[in-house]
């Protein structure tokens, strides 16, 4: 004590002060790297357990599918593979070709990294990619670059779901997979294996992860696609690397775009950071459509909303104007059917619109009407006698009980302030019509344990933020085989004829024949509203100007495997600086 | 006038008024609080915060569109500066962030009193309890309050609101009542102790008091200045988690706490473009917090100087 | 030899309600070599009167008036630096609790030779060493409990440590403010024969402070006897304690209770709650003075010198002197 | 002696103390809803292959087996498997916990010297401007709400000044070179380290300074330090010598005791200045409801505390003689 | 002065040993030997002093009295009822019988309560009268301890009192109840001279006036025998010396005793003779059985005090003491 109380704090703040001024002015030294934001941290390495964006950021430069879409179309087209596959509807047959293309570590990609991709993904169950590789019987090697895979039955996401998924080394996985296939618990041994240097056939591979920090990602000499030209893009990569640094908050790493710390935030940023960014001449902002549908849903296993009545009332009190125009600020679009608008093909427009775009009282208007035909009565209606619009107060149900309370729930407001606010929001507007909603905001794994598998809720808002171009998923959502624990039909929607045409989807291969199923499967959602499509939100991403150039824009963003393909310095403007 | 010695001072106080002389006790203790800066501002900052959350009434009333949680104007959808009809400008969509402001003022107050409040009440009763009666009572609560002690109550009540979802405000009132008081009850213990030693205790046991008429009689009123006086640092402290809370994104979404007010504008991404909106809710925080403090600190010098230890 | 002479000292604390006079104008003198008893109840202002010799009396307290002479120098006039040279080196102080004054978290010995070297830096520090064993040699504590901390001694032993560290600097005037109050009364015996005994070696003198009449009677050369923050006898002890005149010594004096049960103690003044003085310039013992008379209503008291040795504060010395 | 008894049975004190925290947080996490199946939100995930991961992943033994597995698995320093990161608690933890120590303790031990010595010295000018102004500064700063501060020190010191860098602990660009030498790296992580240091510095001290500063005025009133004063001695060895130290044992202890309210405003700090240290990874596990890494770094964070407190027993036994002997 | 001979409370081989307190780090205890093996008489209607240095146990045996306490071994008699059996109402019985008055007269009185609040107290707990009589009797007993008129101190708080003052309001919450028996604890030792003696009047007053049996403990030997009827000296937990307080005083037996007189100072003797029965230099303490005062005795022989614990022996008139020598 007497030792430490004597030490010269003065010495010490001087010190501190001097090392300050001399970091503050330390040189930089940089060279063509890419300095990427992430707004957290990927939570693995290894793609079978990935599920969450940030990984898949990170391994969508490192395992690339055999086919992918395209920027302008959104087509597939052959990416590992060398051309569209050949059918044989007899044999119920793909054929696939791959392409002459190399490992990170130097060694060739052949058939048989295909075919043990498709065993792993089949013996272990994994439960990410099982359910796209059930119908496939078996896949067989032709030769050295030809695969074949055998279908059980017509599939019509075979294309687009399961041959976009990654294919992995065999020589980086056969050990694992032996020493898994031994243990009490082989799948909890694969996903848990902890993969430290990746080998991938992508534009980069990773060099070093510090954890925590960043990601460095340097350019795979061994890239197939370097020189060559797909879709119109003579691909590079052009860039020595990447780094990927993690921020933890978006505000931050906003902060570190103007100050020029990154070149990129690949994150959709708020609207809020717009006003003040496009003004900034250092940074350029994109717009993107995204394949992102968010909704309310609802619980049509019990009162109240096993009334569709009440389920309509609902739609036509929601105003989607006030939710895209002051808590999406604009940025995204208001939505109807269960299908993004954005997906042009399959998106039907003709559904029910529940009054858009009308003003309040109309909307309370029509939803008491729809109320009181359906028998629901009120202590004070909110209509009164003359017509006049006043609060609701003491809905009864037309049994004659009183209206139960019931929660919406939603996610967190800081996992998603728009969802959450929206509760809120919707939570005011039933109560104009005296029905007692409270939005709750719950934290989103429980949130997801009680609707998908507790089942004891009446609403919720969730939303997909990246949903797959094939539409697929609304036989999912809704069809009536999922309805039960962790099944994906959440509302709890049984209805034959929608399972039936759901059924036909699933096996139909020719586009426009599905088409035209999936635009009856929406128009009855629509109908019968097990969810409230809500709104799509825009995706806003900015970037730094000058240092980079030649982003692809595309659905779902500039960060794409494209544009990081497609990136070069600029060095002119380098030189001028 | 003249007397002699310090030790006559009781001598001084001979001459007032026999009668009400309690008061008059009271009186002299706020003379001193009062001659004290600290205690002076503290309680100046305190009254302005008191009169924000009576007038948290009033602007709803105003016009709906101040309604602080759900009212917006509707001329405005974005985070606008101040102006003449948003004195301090408005949020994302459009609701005005003086009335947020007022009613945050009414959300610190109800948290923290109520939270301090409980916490304070079981620290006191818990610590007397365990400081007359001792032995395996004493060993039962001391390390119960040893366990709580370690696990610092932020973080609690973030693991909390993981397992349970979102808690209401009430639940996070009670939580961190809950889990502050074994700082309490280890102060108010050790002066039981302290007390017991002391023989009026002794003679009322002689005089044939239960031990609860001795404790609601002659221990709780001898620490109760005591307990008051960490009731304003825990009045601090229970704001502070609520609105870090709140911050982290954890607090009662139906409710418009500064924290609350914070998170929105750290989440939308109006951190740093929008200091009308950034700053008035830190500032709050900060004050009221810092008001308790003052207050708590000029209590603490009045009070006999003795009896304070541990803090945080 | 006048080796201290309090000239009309006068001291106030300032407090919440105003200002409060402790000490109003003292006067004494202290020889070399001898040893002067103050005597005067709880709260009379005996141990403020120690702490403004010393000069260190608390922050709210300012002595408004008077001179302190030691050694034909006055203290007063002194800056922070010089009195810090005289204070331990000149005058030193046994505490009344020796278990207070010793810092706990430093050993005795350091803190005795900490007062050496403090006023002879130069001094090596196996000598001041060598001076602490001889100090603990002289108050009888064995050395090898040199490098314990206070809190392993007993409560003798303790006083005596801290005698020994009032003697580390061979100071010529002791201030002892109630050195045996807090000890058995064997104790306090021994205690008060080793302080007669290094009174008589070093030739010291000590301003004796306590409320025990007894223990001055049994130690001083000189007594004084306050009330309420004055001086009221002074004098030779033969004097003020065989010859009582006024009327406070004489209360103070009566309320000693002896052994013998024949000299049972004339029953002092009631202590009634009335306040104790209602005018400052008059008498401080009036309300409760048995032989108060009209003039001590209406006039100030003033010094009578009875004997040359003997000085008492009151209007009716002679009167009782003589009567 | 008689201290390593104490100091024995304090261990075994905290010990049991652990084991009881390290129950509750195990059934509490049990209580929970949501596994980190349902968080997997691919809708091309079969129920099937849910409750296959599910059993894969042990969640469906009952409670008490799953309580001896942990238990078990605790003492091979097995904490399990991360839902979210899907890799070994542990692993996570040990990666995480350096940066921790260095932000935590630094800031503990910087605050806790200049509180102590700023409280000295507005003790020994009681009432005086200096005393004012340095209590109420203190004040201030201890009130201050920590992540508003810290993101208003980010915006001022880190982008409008640029001083400092935004946040993390480490720039990319110098640890990516192969020929960094090991002082680069190091002065690079220094200044990382600066601005949250700072901030957590000044929310600290100003508490450890108010505790110091009356423990210091309890002090002055002592007997001991009026002797001192008799003795002649200097007003600053008074000061120093006499009066800190026995006016710091309190704030010592005042330091332990409030550790685990510290660590809150840490793991803030560190969600701020996104510092990966455990309390972030926890704020995140909570939030990612990752429950085993949650489970693990609160229990860390418990034992953390637990020994702190335990050392500061020792420290105090050092500092104090009346307990040594 | 006559006792009748009848005895009101007994102590009966008491023992009782403290062990040291587990502070903040000591978890080892130290056993202090309080009481060893203590016998004592108190008759009806005396005051009997007990006179000890601190730590003698004195205070402990006004607690064990009391039942403050409980003695390890040894029982308690209380009109030949062993106090130690006492449950539920006979206790509260018995706490109205015994009284005691403390030492610090400014931690006896609870800062919070009124001197009315304080002294009634007692009545409200035993449920003694309604609320007037209850006034009458607090006024009775103020005005016993001679605060008077007591309706100017009813409303006082105890910092608004001195310490005289205090230590009437404590024993007037001891006589309230109108007890057989009082316990003083050294009540006069914070106390000025001069207050003392009207403290003590006070005491004889109790006595002569209530007839309380009074076990009063001092530390001193003059106060014991200007108030005290009969004198018991304790030393370290043994009775030394026990007897009529003239007896006691003028014709010491025991060397400690002695030696406790000679450390008296001789203010306002004419005899100052010395009986010079302490050891200048201690002896060696001696692992087990002993005198108590053998290391400090001066007329004690090896090979009889230091292997012997002596016993209370009577000598003559009720005077008796415990040492070899004697």
């Amino acid at each position: 004590m007497k030792n430490f109380l004597k030490i010269k704090h003065s010495t010490l703040i001087a010190i501190t002060i001097s090392i300050v001024f001399c970091l503050s002015c330390k040189g930089e030294n940089e060279t063509d790297i890419l300095k990427i934001g992430l707004a957290e941290e990927p939570r693995t390495l290894n793609v079978w357990l990935a599920s969450d964006a940030n990984s898949k950021k990170i391994l969508s430069q490192i395992y690339q599918p055999l086919y992918m879409s395209e920027p302008a179309t959104q087509k597939l087209i052959p990416w590992l593979a060398k051309e569209h596959p050949v059918y044989n509807p007899e044999t119920i047959s793909y054929t696939v070709t791959l392409r002459k293309a190399k490992w990170s570590d130097g060694t060739d990609l052949t058939s048989k990294d295909v075919v043990f991709t498709a065993n792993i993904i089949k013996d272990f169950r994994v439960p990410l990619f099982a359910s796209k590789w059930d119908f496939v019987k078996k896949v067989e090697i032709i030769d050295k670059q030809t695969v074949r895979f055998y279908l059980t039955k017509p599939m019509a996401i075979f294309l687009t779901r399961t041959l976009t998924g990654p294919v992995v080394q065999k020589k980086e996985w056969e050990k694992i997979v032996q020493i898994a296939k031994k243990k009490e618990k082989p799948l909890k041994t694969l996903l848990n294996h902890k993969i430290e240097k990746p080998v991938g056939s992508g534009p980069f591979v990773l060099k070093e992860w510090r954890k925590g920090s960043y990601l460095y990602l340097k350019k795979n000499t061994y890239f197939f696609g370097e020189g060559i030209i797909i879709s119109g893009f003579k691909l590079g990569p052009f860039l020595d690397a990447i780094i990927f640094k993690i921020f933890g908050t978006s505000d931050v790493a906003i902060l570190a775009l103007k100050k020029g710390t990154i070149d990129m935030f690949w994150k959709g940023i708020q609207p809020g950071y717009l006003a003040d960014l496009q003004q900034n001449s250092d940074i350029r902002i994109f717009f993107s459509e995204k394949s992102a549908l968010y909704f309310m849903g609802f619980n049509l296993r019990k009162p109240p909303f096993n009334d569709i009545n009440l389920r309509r009332a609902a739609a036509a009190v929601i105003d989607r104007n006030f939710i895209v125009s002051r808590i999406l600020q604009n940025y995204g679009t208001k939505l109807f059917s269960i299908v993004p608008l954005e997906n042009k093909f399959w998106c039907c427009q003709d559904v029910d619109h529940y009054c858009e775009s009308h003003p309040r009282d109309k909307r309370i208007l029509l939803a008491y009407k729809t109320l009181r035909n359906a028998g629901y009565t009120w202590k004070i209606s909110p209509v009164d006698l003359d017509g006049n619009i006043v609060e609701g107060k003491g809905i009864r149900t037309p049994n004659g009980k009183p209206m139960e309370r019931f929660t919406i729930l939603t996610p967190p407001a800081d996992y998603d302030p728009h969802r959450a606010m929206s509760g809120m929001i919707i939570q005011e507007w039933f109560r104009d019509l005296g029905i007692p909603a409270y939005s709750r905001p719950m934290s989103f794994g429980s949130l997801l344990q009680t609707v998908k598998t507790k089942h004891n809720f009446e609403a919720f808002i969730l939303g997909y933020g990246k949903l797959s171009l094939d539409p697929d998923y609304v036989r999912i959502f809704f069809h009536s085989k999922n309805d039960k624990p962790r099944g994906w039909n959440m509302s709890g929607y049984r209805n034959p004829c929608f399972d039936r045409l759901a059924d036909q989807s699933k096996t139909t291969i020719d586009p426009n024949q599905r088409k035209k199923l999936l635009f009856k499967m929406q128009k009855m959602i629509s109908r019968d509203l097990p969810y409230i499509p809500l709104y799509t939100p825009k995706l806003i991403e900015a970037v730094r100007k000058g240092k980079f150039t030649g982003w692809v824009e595309m659905q779902n963003g500039i960060g794409n495997i494209w544009s990081f393909c497609m990136l070069k310095p600029d060095h002119h403007t380098k030189k001028s600086f | 006038m003249v007397t002699n010695t310090s030790d006559s001072m009781a001598g001084a106080l001979d001459m007032l008024p026999k009668k009400r002389q309690k008061i008059s006790a009271f009186n002299e203790k706020w003379l001193i609080f009062k001659e004290n800066f600290i205690g002076r501002a503290g309680l100046i900052l305190l009254s302005l915060f008191a009169l924000m959350a009576l007038l948290s009434f009033i602007p709803p009333l105003i016009d709906p569109m101040y309604h602080p949680m759900t009212g917006v104007d509707p001329k405005i959808s974005c985070s606008v500066g101040p102006s003449i009809h948003h004195w301090l400008g408005t949020d994302f969509i459009g609701r005005d962030i003086l009335s947020q402001l007022l009613a945050g003022a009414k959300i610190a107050f109800m948290v923290g009193i109520s939270s301090a409040f409980i916490s304070i009440v079981l620290g006191t009763s818990i610590g007397m309890i365990a400081g007359y009666f001792g032995r395996y009572i004493d060993a039962i609560l001391m390390r119960l309050a040893d366990i709580i002690m370690v696990m610092p109550t932020l973080l609690v009540v973030l693991i909390f609101s993981s397992l349970f979802g979102q808690l209401n405000i009430w639940t996070i009132v009670l939580v961190i009542a809950l889990f502050r008081w074994p700082g309490v009850s280890r102060v108010i213990r050790a002066q039981t102790l302290t007390l017991k030693q002391r023989p009026f205790i002794e003679a009322a046991k002689l005089a044939g008091a239960s031990p609860i008429r001795i404790i609601l009689r002659h221990i709780m009123p001898n620490v109760l200045p005591l307990s008051l006086l960490y009731m304003t640092f825990r009045v601090s402290s229970a704001i502070i988690i609520e609105a870090a809370l709140a911050f982290l994104g954890f607090g009662d979404p139906s409710s418009v706490s500064w924290g609350m007010m914070l998170q929105w504008v750290w989440k939308t991404g109006h951190m740093f473009q929008a200091p009308y909106w950034l700053l008035p809710p830190g500032i709050c925080i900060s004050l009221i917090t810092l008001s308790f403090y003052m207050v708590g600190r000029a209590m603490d010098e009045v009070l006999d100087p003795r009896l304070r230890k541990e803090d945080d | 030899m006048t080796l201290l002479e309090v000239k009309d000292l006068s001291v106030v604390y300032q407090t919440r309600k105003g200002f409060i006079t402790a000490l109003n104008n003292i006067s004494f003198e202290l020889n070399r070599g001898n040893t002067l008893g103050l005597v005067g109840e709880s709260g009379c202002g005996k141990s403020t009167l120690g702490m403004a010799l010393m000069r260190l009396l608390p922050g709210n307290a300012s002595i408004i008036k008077g001179n302190l002479f030691f050694e034909n120098q006055d203290l007063l006039k002194l800056t922070d630096d010089e009195i810090r040279q005289i204070r331990w080196k000149k005058i030193s102080m046994i505490f009344q609790a020796a278990m207070n004054a010793l810092n706990p978290v430093h050993r005795v010995a350091d803190q005795i030779m900490e007062a050496i070297t403090t006023h002879n830096s130069s001094l090596l520090r196996e000598s001041a060493i060598k001076q602490t064993e001889k100090l603990f040699d002289l108050v009888n504590i064995p050395k090898r409990r040199m490098t314990e901390y206070p809190h392993q001694y007993s409560g003798g032993m303790k006083q005596r440590a801290v005698i020994a560290m009032a003697l580390a600097c061979r100071p010529s005037l002791i201030i002892a403010d109630e050195p045996t109050t807090a000890l058995d009364v064997i104790l306090q015996s021994q205690i008060l024969e080793s302080i007669k005994l290094f009174q008589k070696k070093l030739n010291l003198a000590i301003l004796f402070i306590s409320h025990d009449i007894a223990v001055v009677a049994d130690i001083c050369h000189d007594i004084c006897v306050m009330y309420a923050g004055e001086l009221i006898e002074y004098g030779a002890k033969e004097k003020v304690l065989g010859a009582p005149v006024h009327p406070y010594t004489k209360t103070l004096i009566s309320s000693y209770l002896t052994l013998i049960r024949d000299l049972r103690p004339l029953k002092p003044v009631q202590d009634s709650t009335t306040s104790h003085i209602s005018n400052p310039d008059l008498c401080c013992f009036l309300n409760y003075c048995p032989n108060s008379e009209k003039i001590c209503r209406n006039q100030k008291p003033v010094w009578v010198e009875l004997a040359p040795d003997h000085r008492v504060f009151c209007l009716l010395a002679n009167k009782i002197y003589n009567g | 002696m008689e201290l390593r008894k104490y100091l024995f049975r304090r261990l075994i004190e905290i010990t049991i103390i652990f084991f009881v925290i390290m129950t509750i947080l195990f059934l509490l996490f049990r209580l929970a809803p949501g596994d980190p199946v349902s968080r997997m939100v691919d809708p091309s995930m079969t129920p099937e292959d849910a409750r296959h991961l599910i059993s894969q992943l042990g969640l469906d033994q009952p409670l008490y087996q799953q309580y001896i597995i942990y238990l078990r698995n605790f003492f091979s320093g097995d904490f399990g498997v991360s839902f979210h990161y899907g890799t070994s608690v542990m692993g996570i933890i040990w990666d995480r916990l350096p940066n921790t120590a260095i932000l935590f303790t630094t800031s503990i031990i910087l605050s806790a010297f200049v509180g102590i010595f700023l409280g000295k010295i507005a003790s020994w000018h009681k009432d005086k401007k200096i005393d004012t102004w340095l209590t109420l500064g203190a004040l201030i700063c201890h009130t201050l709400f920590l992540p508003w501060l810290a993101l208003i020190m980010i915006w001022f010191f880190a982008y409008k000044i640029g001083w400092f860098p935004l946040n993390g602990i480490l720039s990319p660009e110098i640890w990516i070179q192969t020929d960094a030498c090991f002082f680069s790296k190091l002065i690079d992580v220094l200044h990382h380290l600066i601005l949250p240091l700072a901030t957590l510095f000044l929310i600290h001290f100003g508490s450890y300074l108010l505790i110091m500063r009356s423990s210091m005025l309890d002090t002055l009133k002592e007997d001991y330090i009026t002797t001192a004063r008799a003795k002649g001695l200097k007003e600053k060895i008074i000061r120093n010598h006499h009066a800190a130290p026995n006016a710091a044992l309190p704030v010592v202890t005042s330091i332990a005791l409030s550790l685990a309210f510290s660590i809150n405003g840490g793991a803030l700090t560190e969600t701020v200045f996104s510092w990966p240290g455990i309390g972030r990874e926890l704020v995140f596990a909570v939030s990612n409801n990752d429950y085993p890494l949650a489970q693990a770094s609160f229990l860390l964070i418990a034992a953390v505390v637990l020994l702190s407190n335990f050392l500061v027993d020792i420290l105090y036994a050092y500092l104090d003689p009346r307990i040594r002997y | 002065m006559k006792t009748t001979t009848k005895l009101i409370v007994e102590l009966d081989h008491i023992r009782k040993v403290y062990r040291s307190k587990q502070t903040f780090f000591r978890s080892d205890q130290k056993k202090i030997i309080a009481l060893e093996c203590l016998s004592m008489k108190i008759k009806r209607g005396e005051i009997l002093g007990l006179v000890g240095e601190s730590g003698s146990g004195k205070t402990t045996i006004g607690r064990l009295i009391v039942k403050l306490e409980n003695p390890d071994t040894g029982k308690i008699y209380l009109d030949d009822k062993d106090i130690s059996l006492l449950k539920r109402n006979s206790l509260k019985n018995f706490r109205s019988r015994l009284q005691m008055i403390f030492q610090d007269p400014y931690q006896s009185l609870n800062p919070q309560l009124s001197v009315f609040d304080t002294v009634v107290e007692p009545l409200i707990i035993h449920k003694i009268g309604d609320s007037t009589s209850r006034q009458k009797q607090v006024n009775q007993s103020l005005e016993l301890v001679d605060l008077k008129p007591p309706a100017d101190f009813l409303d006082s708080y105890p910092h608004q009192l001195s310490g005289g003052q205090r230590q009437r309001v404590a024993i007037a919450r001891a006589i309230v109840l109108k007890p057989e028996f009082i316990v003083a604890d050294e009540p006069t030792s914070m106390l000025d001279a001069t207050v003392q003696l009207q403290i003590f009047d006070i005491l004889l007053e109790l006595k002569n006036k209530l007839n309380i049996t009074i076990l009063f403990i001092t530390h001193s030997i003059t106060a014991a025998r200007y108030l005290c009827d009969r004198i018991a000296v304790i030393y370290r937990g043994h009775l030394m010396e026990q007897g009529p307080a003239q007896d006691v005083m003028t014709n010491p037996k025991h060397p400690y005793t002695k030696a406790l007189i000679d450390a008296h100072p001789k203010f306002g003797y004419a005899n100052k003779k010395q009986y010079k029965t302490l050891l200048k230099t201690q002896r060696e303490p001696v692992n087990g059985e002993c005198c108590p005062f053998f290391i400090r005795c001066e007329i004690a022989k090896m090979g009889v005090c230091d292997i012997k614990t002596p016993e209370l022996k009577k000598k003559h008139n009720h005077h008796s003491v415990a040492c070899f020598f004697s």
